[in-house]
């Protein structure tokens, strides 16, 4: 009785009592959504337009975040680091596709995904061969992003906003807005669709397939520098942050691989949902469940949808 | 061609370790040194490998090594990755190591069973098993100055002198926030016991090691809970996070204390002045401020031998801890060259020379190291100390060390020891009985 | 001119069936286990031993495991690495439950626990495919990890929350803990994954392994020839986590002698699941190739430099070691995406058509 | 109702029977009210112009799509729906028209994947590979090896099939049908894409299957000719309707039948 107790009614008046918890929780579940959103985002934007489950995307935030910390350490202004780290981004996407991309053109999706295994392999060797391995601060400040925090008081308590999370969310929002007018409105975005439709419906409209691969890992690598500069500024730049992109996986899942929208609506619900899991119910089993808790929830949409809430209908014609 | 590789290969793995082991076994101390700069945790590794090393090499450049025999220092990164820990394991116990640094718990868990086969000293400074204090079970394993056990049972001290006295701590509740693995999980069964003897409530913030830098909810938890003192026994990425994260619930930072390995300038310096009051308990002191480090930097660092990244580095907290790990390897082969009157020691002379291994507080100043830590003395049957701790304070820029030291809570702590390691015997059905005579002088 | 299969005719349909109907391929497999068998052992030293070879084994039992899933039923899984670490736990269970039995039937015994595990985990098989699959088999690894850390009983309570390998022994000779040799160790390991590699090889050679490939290259084509899917994708996820957990046993017991629930972690999930790849989708020498490549190749790089005496710090050999490595896959999927044992089978072709170019 | 047809002798009773089935995708209709039946021994064809709802015909009949309403009689038996697994049970084997082959496994797997139903040694015997496991591998690779025989395909036995030509793997693919030794063959399309030469093949070996082991066919064909000279009966399909259902001599005459050609009539003047 007790533990059904637990489960079932002690959660609710926890939020009835304390509603300053509460949301703080959905404020908290909310920035963590938007951020796993933006590491979702990178994902999606490359399997979109080729087909490529990318598994470097984490150990890019990391080279991204690390570059534009590594450049201002050498006297370089911070707003120049980040224009040179959006550089680096665009050789970056130049050579993958030149070197990684084009002698594999053609292989299964399987190949393609291992070998974004040995892209990371490579970036993680040649990134510390560049940076070191030491964890550096993030140039928060000198990109002007604020830091403290707003407090209300009120329902009982107080919540507190982070200023450093609320610029999180506009600027996740801002680029989420500015991709998806991208794919809608100009004529590179509807490129990508048709590529993403059918690589021979973008060719036979005179796409090169290659210009397709290298806007999309570039834009790929700018969702990466804001998703290095996010998550750093919310602990530090090391390798360690590679681990969040896993977080992006059950996201990807819950969104649908191939829908921007689904990314967003997935993180939010991961994000959300997970905070929430872990709060109120995380402590009966002794917490630390968030972990694990994102993918049974993935997977029980999934055994609903198999292609996820946004993902196109998945139709088998024989 | 990939048969002509795979050819290649199997002749260098075959050959190269066997061909070394003869080369290096007659002409020095062969000590080598596990450590990482390499992979997630890097960020805590770094400095200390870099101390552990330099230190070393800075003897063999001033002393000519110990005793007048070269120490070959051989480092083996391992990426606190076990299989690569245990792979450099097998790869140097052929060349007779006198000593091994594992520097991961998780590394030296592995190795604790085969130290005894191979005659291999270990010496798991303030890391590794708690249980293998006990130098009558486990005769190949060395622990000083403290188990995390005497570290969390310091902080409960700690505590109690804050608010008034052990009784004090009745009603109140304390958290342990820490990485959900073995290493993290360490401090709770004492935790656990001493709540019962003091009557405080204890509450457990697991952090896993995917969560490492996404801690929100937990922390909610924590204002939820409201808790009057955290312990944080974390490391790597952890660290930093946690610490910003508890500024940002609006936690007293003079109530958050971390383990030693908690209390990295990289942990605190992301939150910068946010962390201002947070502590750290300290087994080292902090700082260049020494004979011995200075002679660090003179032989090895502006020689450009060194690994570190900027002269400022030296003398970080964790960078004096590995020359701490690095001084406890030295004086134990320094002590078994006195002990058994050769200069070329072997691991089995080397376990003695830990046994009997003695630094008192002039003992430091001769080496140059003058209060940096507190005196080190084991025994055969004591292969920790179980000695005071210090306490440092982030001051919003660096570490500052707070006044007095902190005695663990022995009589609580040493019984946990005993069962801790009867038990550990005995889940090895078959562990051997200590066999090694003691020495007088230990 | 000898290697030819020119003047061996089949008389039975059994005799075509054989798994290595050519003499010459027979010959060379004895070789291999000659040197296994008999010429390691002789010359072996313990790095050889305990470093190469037994890790080498056990990551080929996993690689195999994960390539009757992957390879040969075309299911992508990411949880490779929490079957296998249910293999081990259930290992520590059943010594520490049943100690005088033989340990070497709880190592395989462990297995069937994974198979348990696995159909479970295997079930949304049905629904969710492709990478999706993955995703969800990613919650197994998660959920597994967590208990393995959290499930004290599953570690005895040790304090240390590692699991501890008691000795034991088999006729008196000790197998596991640290007194047992790795030469006893290498020879149990080996014996056991030569027995295993015969059964999986009988296995994808007849109709189980026909129905899991028609599975793999088109479901619904299979459904419509009588294969009843979900039967044959649980069967898939029960044989491959069998062999996980077998391989995660003896990584426990023959090669750690003691671990961390950490090593059981999402990165042995993607290293095995590299070797199934490099070495090549549903071949079995593959899972061999893959192995050897994706284990052993670092470790020569990284003796490279410390046997030619060149100066290099370990630290940046380790990176450089990441660096080479990854660029040797995207090299290796680039000349041959279907893996090693691809590569291998076209060098035997060449051989066959020696000294001709055609 | 239908003229006597001149092999009606030696039809036999109804085998299958489509009652009244319609079928939609989402708002498309893809079948509307058919009703036709297929009689034991016949070779039946069905035909249409494209997009007629042919091989959603065919797909409702081997159960990949239930059908909205109507149902189906096979053996008797009437059901609404069915798995395929229960279909290729009931000894209904299919081919497809743009092929449903394992194309990473040789020629003969493919064939050998037929027999799946046919054969029952259990797992432990599949793990040693020996005795009666062994035993059943012979017996039906020799049943699969007469059907090699039959097809002429002998020379690309150890073939994976991914790496055949089209007219090959058609061949294959027939192959792999009959394996199952079905009482009802369906034949989509099994002459789309090939020359002269290899349609008279093909068509040799439909009248073979039909004769030699008296298998029911139905048949989708584009191919006006191969249907006039094989099919017994026709049933002709209009944008999911059916307009006509006769011999080929009617069909060829029906006035709906030409009208619905009209957009291509070559396809009725072959």
């Amino acid at each position: 009785m007790d533990i059904l107790y637990k489960i079932f009614i002690d959660p609710f008046v926890q939020m009835g009592t304390a509603p300053d918890l509460l949301v703080q929780t959905l404020w908290d579940g909310l920035v963590a959504g938007v951020l796993y959103a933006l590491i979702a985002l990178g994902f999606v934007l490359i399997f979109k337009a080729s087909g490529v489950f990318n598994f470097a995307q984490g150990i890019m935030v990391v080279f991204a975040a690390l570059t534009l910390v590594g450049l201002h350490e050498h006297g370089v202004p911070a707003f120049v680091a980040l224009g040179l780290t959006v550089l680096v981004m665009l050789v970056l996407a130049v050579g993958v596709e030149r070197l990684m991309l084009r002698p594999l053109v053609n292989q299964s999706s399987i190949i393609l995904f291992m070998a974004t295994f040995g892209l990371t392999y490579f970036l993680i060797g040649a990134g510390q061969i560049v940076f070191g391995g030491s964890p550096k601060v993030m140039i928060a400040s000198d990109l002007f992003l604020p830091s403290g925090a707003i407090e209300f008081k009120g329902l009982g308590g107080f919540v507190s906003l982070q200023k450093i999370d609320i610029a999180a969310v506009i600027i996740a929002s801002v680029m989420v807005g500015v991709l998806a007018v991208f794919f809608q409105r100009t004529r590179i975005g509807r490129a990508l669709r048709a590529v993403a439709d059918s690589h021979q419906a973008a060719l036979s409209v005179g796409i090169s397939l290659e210009q397709i691969w290298v806007i999309v890992w570039f834009a790929a690598g700018v969702v990466a520098i804001a998703t290095g500069i996010l998550w750093g500024a919310r602990s530090e730049v090391s390798f360690a942050l590679q681990i969040i992109a896993l977080k992006a996986l059950p996201v990807l899942v819950l969104g649908g691989l191939t829908s921007i929208p689904g990314a967003i609506v997935g993180g939010l619900i991961i994000g959300i949902g997970e905070k929430l899991g872990e709060f109120y119910w995380g402590p009966l089993l002794g917490g630390g469940i968030e972990n694990w808790l994102a993918y049974v929830i993935a997977l029980g949409v999934l055994v609903f949808r198999p292609q996820g809430l946004f993902g196109e209908k998945i139709i088998e014609r024989i | 061609m990939r048969l002509k590789h795979l050819a290649l290969g199997l002749a260098v793995v075959t050959a190269a370790p066997a061909a070394a082991a003869t080369a290096q076994a007659a002409d020095g101390l062969y000590v080598p040194l596990f450590t990482y700069r390499t992979g997630p945790y890097a960020g805590s590794g770094i400095p200390v490998s870099n101390g552990l090393a330099d230190y070393l090499n800075m003897l063999n450049a001033r002393d000519g090594g110990i005793g007048g025999v070269p120490i070959i220092v051989d480092e083996c990164e391992t990426g606190y990755d076990t299989k690569k820990g245990v792979e450099c394991y097998d790869s140097v116990k052929g060349k007779n190591p006198v000593i091994i640094n594992p520097f991961s718990t998780g590394i030296t868990l592995q190795l604790i069973p085969k130290a005894a086969v191979d005659k291999v000293p270990i010496l798991s400074m303030a890391y590794g098993l708690s249980a293998s204090a006990d130098g009558n079970l486990f005769p190949w394993i060395f622990n000083p100055p403290d188990t995390y056990w005497d570290g969390a049972a310091a902080f409960i001290r700690h505590a109690a002198d804050v608010e008034g006295g052990f009784d004090k701590l009745k009603g109140k509740t304390i958290g342990l926030v820490h990485l959900d693995a073995p290493y993290g999980r360490e401090p709770i069964p004492l935790l656990q016991a001493l709540a019962k003897d003091y009557g405080f409530t204890l509450k457990l913030y697991p952090v896993p090691g995917a969560q490492m830098q996404n801690q929100t909810a937990l922390w909610l938890d924590v204002r939820r809970d409201r808790p009057d003192w955290i312990y944080l026994q974390g490391w790597g990425a952890m660290n930093p996070t946690a610490i910003k994260e508890a500024a940002k619930i609006g936690f007293p930072m003079n109530r958050l204390v971390g383990v030693w390995w908690s209390g990295s300038d990289d942990d605190a310096r992301p939150a910068g002045a946010a962390a201002k009051g947070y502590s750290s308990l300290d087994i080292n002191a902090v700082g260049s401020n020494f004979p011995a480090i200075q002679d660090i930097i003179k032989y090895v660092v502006d020689k450009g031998k060194s690994q570190v990244a900027s002269k400022d580095k030296v003398g970080e907290n964790f960078y004096d801890r590995g020359v701490m790990m690095a001084v406890l390897s030295a004086e134990a082969i320094r002590t078994a060259q006195k002990l058994t009157g050769k200069k070329q020691v072997t691991g089995e002379d080397v376990r003695r020379g830990l046994e009997s291994l003695n630094i008192t507080a002039a003992g430091w100043k001769a080496l140059g190291l003058e209060g940096f830590a507190g005196p080190i003395h084991l025994s055969c049957a004591d292969h920790n100390g179980h000695d005071a701790v210090a306490l440092v304070q982030w001051d919003g820029t660096k570490w500052e060390k707070q006044p007095g030291m902190i005695e663990p809570i022995k009589d609580k702590v040493l019984p946990l020891i005993q069962s801790a390691a009867e038990d550990y015997v005995k889940a090895n059905a078959g562990w051997p009985k200590r066999t090694e005579a003691c020495d007088k002088s230990s | 001119m000898l290697y030819r299969e020119v003047g061996q005719y089949k008389t039975s349909y059994a005799a075509d069936m054989a798994i290595f109907p050519i003499l010459q391929d027979r010959i060379g497999l004895a070789a291999i286990l000659l040197i296994a068998f008999v010429v390691i052992p002789l010359v072996g030293h313990d790095f050889l031993l305990n470093t190469v070879m037994i890790p080498f084994l056990i990551f080929t039992l996993a690689a195999i495991g994960l390539n009757l899933l992957t390879g040969y039923t075309g299911l992508l899984s990411l949880g490779t690495g929490g079957f296998m670490g249910v293999g081990a736990y259930a290992c520590l269970k059943l010594t520490t439950i049943f100690p005088h039995v033989n340990i070497v039937i709880w190592v395989l015994a462990s297995g069937l626990f994974s198979a348990a595990v696995g159909v479970l985990f295997g079930l949304p098989s049905l629904r969710i495919k492709g990478f999706y699959l993955a995703v969800a088999t990613l919650a197994a690894q998660f959920f597994l990890e967590w208990c393995f850390i959290r499930i004290p009983w599953l570690y005895n309570y040790s304090v240390s929350g590692a699991i501890e390998v008691p000795l034991r022994t088999l006729m008196g000779i000790p197998v596991t803990g640290p007194t047992a040799t790795s030469l006893t160790r290498y020879l149990i390991v080996l014996s056991i994954v030569v027995v295993m590699t015969w059964v999986a090889s009988n296995l994808v050679h007849g109709r189980i392994g026909r129905t899991w490939m028609a599975v793999r290259d088109m479901d619904l084509a299979a459904e419509l020839v009588g294969i009843r899917l979900l039967r044959a994708k649980l069967l898939a996820f029960a044989v491959s986590s069998f062999y996980c957990g077998v391989a995660g046993a003896m990584m426990v017991f023959l090669w750690y002698g003691g671990a961390e629930a950490e090593v059981f972690a999402i990165d042995q999930s993607f290293l095995v699941l590299f070797m199934v790849i490099i070495g090549g989708l549903g071949t079995l020498t593959g899972s061999f190739f893959g192995a050897a490549l994706i284990y052993i190749l670092p470790i020569v790089l990284r003796e490279i430099p410390a046997a030619l005496g060149l100066p290099v710090h370990p630290s940046t050999v380790e990176q450089l070691t990441f660096v080479i490595v990854g660029v040797l896959i995207i090299v290796f999927l680039a000349l041959e995406p279907n893996g090693l044992a691809r590569l291998w089978q076209i060098g035997k072709q060449k051989l066959r058509v020696w000294p001709f170019p055609y | 109702m239908r003229a006597p047809s001149s092999r009606e002798v030696r039809l036999g009773e109804a085998l299958l029977a489509v009652e009244n089935v319609s079928l939609a995708f989402g708002g498309v209709r893809a079948l509307t009210d058919v009703s036709f039946d297929i009689r034991k021994g016949e070779i039946r064809a069905i035909i249409g112009p494209n997009g007629a709802g042919k091989t959603s015909m065919l797909n409702v009949i081997n159960g990949f799509y239930p059908p909205n309403t109507g149902r189906i009689t096979f053996k008797g038996e009437a059901r609404t729906t069915m798995r395929p697994y229960a279909a290729a049970l009931g000894g209904i084997a299919r081919t497809f028209q743009n092929l449903a082959l394992f194309r990473g496994m040789t020629t003969l797997d493919n064939i050998m994947a037929g027999r799946a139903l046919k054969m029952h040694r259990g797992f432990f015997w599949q793990l040693i590979r020996h005795g009666p496991a062994l035993r059943e591998e012979v017996e039906h690779r020799r049943r699969v090896e007469e059907i090699i025989d039959f097809l002429e395909i002998a020379a690309i036995r150890k073939v994976q099939v991914g790496r055949l030509p089209y007219g090959l793997q058609k061949r294959v693919e027939l192959g792999r049908a009959l394996a199952m030794e079905p009482d009802l063959l369906l034949l989509d399309e099994p002459m789309a894409g090939m020359n002269l030469e290899e349609k008279e093949d093909m068509s040799r070996f439909i009248l073979d299957v039909n004769q030699q082991y008296g298998t029911t066919i139905a048949l989708i064909e584009h191919d006006m000719g191969v249907v006039m000279d094989l099919s017994d009966r026709v049933v002709v399909l209009d944008y999911g309707r059916k307009i006509a259902d006769a011999t080929p001599d009617e069909v060829k005459c029906d006035k709906n039948v030409i009208r619905a050609y009209l957009g291509e009539p070559h396809g009725i003047s072959a």
